[in-house]
């Protein structure tokens, strides 16, 4: 029984996370370990496209505060996209969406952070 | 039907227990528990959802901090159809909980510095209408309430 | 391997207990437990969901035909995961089950005669390894067993 | 909450059941309405589209048990179609499939009826 996978892909300077099922107490290392792995490879840009999340726990709140202090010290920032209404309304009880920029779409989320430097040169 | 001694008297329609090993792993079963429990006293799955999330997040406290993350305890769960109520209490045998001593959290403070830890117990006073603790023949039991009618006000 | 009376000794994982109304709008709950169990158990998707469809069964023999569809009565559950066998009991307080009386339906017969009782029997026994009813205490159990090896040849 | 719905649909002289969810022993009185209700109209050419049946317990079955003589002495027949892979294991347990004809797709069990009178006159 998967509860939850976390899959990552690259999108020039920013790093998809896309975490798939339930986070809670117990499935939460997983997600925690996906954003410290960005972290340590030094991509600090993170979208999580929360288009197939089902339900975070406050577990899963815990690990984005735990890592956002480092992600926008160093440059960076931890964006969100396509949140389905449960997820919408956890982060609007918590008062979360003061905290971390959502867009209801994975591209506007990526276009957020600006053109890539490679983008603009390859144009 | 049973003179069981942890029933609750009058009326109450019948009711839901459950005793499972303090272990993670069996959250995602709580979770599914609390929701379809809720749906039968008659919340919409949305509410319902919000109220899985609040029990979710008791059952996970009890676990990482009355059991301290020992895996070999239980926890005993109560779901009641009490009428105008939802209730659920969680009982445990592990470190006491003094009710003063749990942090409130200000949620604006809460932006600003960054903790990480007091969400779950936000979450659980913003979705239901009442959560409390108590003490009683060394167990702790979390009592948390839901009334019908401010189901379609719901603040969460 | 069932002569425990209800606690099995020894290193046992540990076990859930379930305590529910005689009513059917529980069964999808029961069906939902199974599942999750079964899958915490080591079971795949497809297997898990036919041990669920199994304890369905039995708890709804245990509604309609020890309690005789009375609404007002309990249904106790207990769910281990013994090292190699996923194990279900249900033990209800009404009517007594004489295993003998049950009819064993020939499944060729039935389709010929087309008789519409007996399938949730049969469904069970094609499911589990083992199905059988034991009475104690003036109450009467029912015990699933599937073994885990068996799993990737179960026969349902 | 709904653990099933029943829709019923007309092509022709075949009625479309379309059981959506959960047939247990809790729900199968909606299921057995729904077949009653066809057998009362006098149609007895069935066609039940399991595409959105998730689960069906002996309950089920035995509501079709209970339904299928009256149907065949009455010249018409209950078929079943697009039945997932849960609920195929459940027919193949029990044998059902030497009861029931089953069909991939609606279409090809609509078609297993035979051209509707209709049809043959009005191409
Ligand atoms: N069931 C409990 N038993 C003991 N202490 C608890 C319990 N629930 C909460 N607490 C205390 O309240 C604090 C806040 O809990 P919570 O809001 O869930 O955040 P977190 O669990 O992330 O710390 C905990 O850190 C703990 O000290
Ligand atoms: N838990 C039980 N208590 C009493 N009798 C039972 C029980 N389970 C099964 N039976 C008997 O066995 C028969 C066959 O059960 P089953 O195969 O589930 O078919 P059905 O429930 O449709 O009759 C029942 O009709 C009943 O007489």
């Amino acid at each position: 029984m998967s509860e939850l996978t976390v899959e990552s892909r690259d999108a020039g300077e920013v790093v998809l996370l896309y975490p798939k099922g339930f986070i809670n107490a117990h499935t939460v290392r997983l997600f925690e370990g996906a954003l410290q792995n960005a972290i340590s490879l030094q991509r600090f840009k993170i979208v999580v496209n929360c288009s197939s999340l089902v339900y975070i726990a406050s577990a899963g709140l815990g690990a984005m505060m735990g890592a956002i202090e480092e992600i926008r010290s160093n440059g960076g920032d931890l964006r969100l996209a396509s949140l389905n209404e449960t997820v919408q309304n956890i982060f609007d009880i918590l008062g979360f969406n003061h905290l971390y920029r959502t867009y209801a779409s994975e591209a506007e989320a990526i276009a957020s952070f600006g053109p890539a430097p490679g983008a603009a040169s390859g144009a | 039907m049973s003179n069981a001694p942890s029933r609750p008297r009058g009326r109450t329609k019948p009711t839901l227990l459950v005793s499972l090993p303090s272990e993670t792993a069996y959250l995602g079963l709580v979770r599914e528990m609390t929701k379809r429990m809720a749906e039968l006293a008659g919340f919409s799955e949305p509410v319902a959802e919000k109220l899985a999330l609040a029990v979710d997040e008791a059952a996970t406290n009890v676990i990482e901090h009355a059991y301290k993350g020992a895996a070999d305890r239980e926890v005993d769960m109560r779901f009641e159809d009490r009428g105008p109520d939802f209730r659920v209490e969680l009982v445990d045998t592990g470190q006491m909980v003094d009710p003063r001593a749990v942090p409130h959290v200000d949620i604006d403070k809460f932006v600003t510095e960054r903790r990480t830890g007091g969400l779950g117990m936000h979450l659980m006073e913003k979705i239901m209408d009442s959560v409390t603790f108590r003490r009683s023949a060394r167990r702790n039991v979390c009592a948390l309430v839901k009334h019908k009618e401010g189901e379609g006000t719901s603040r969460g």
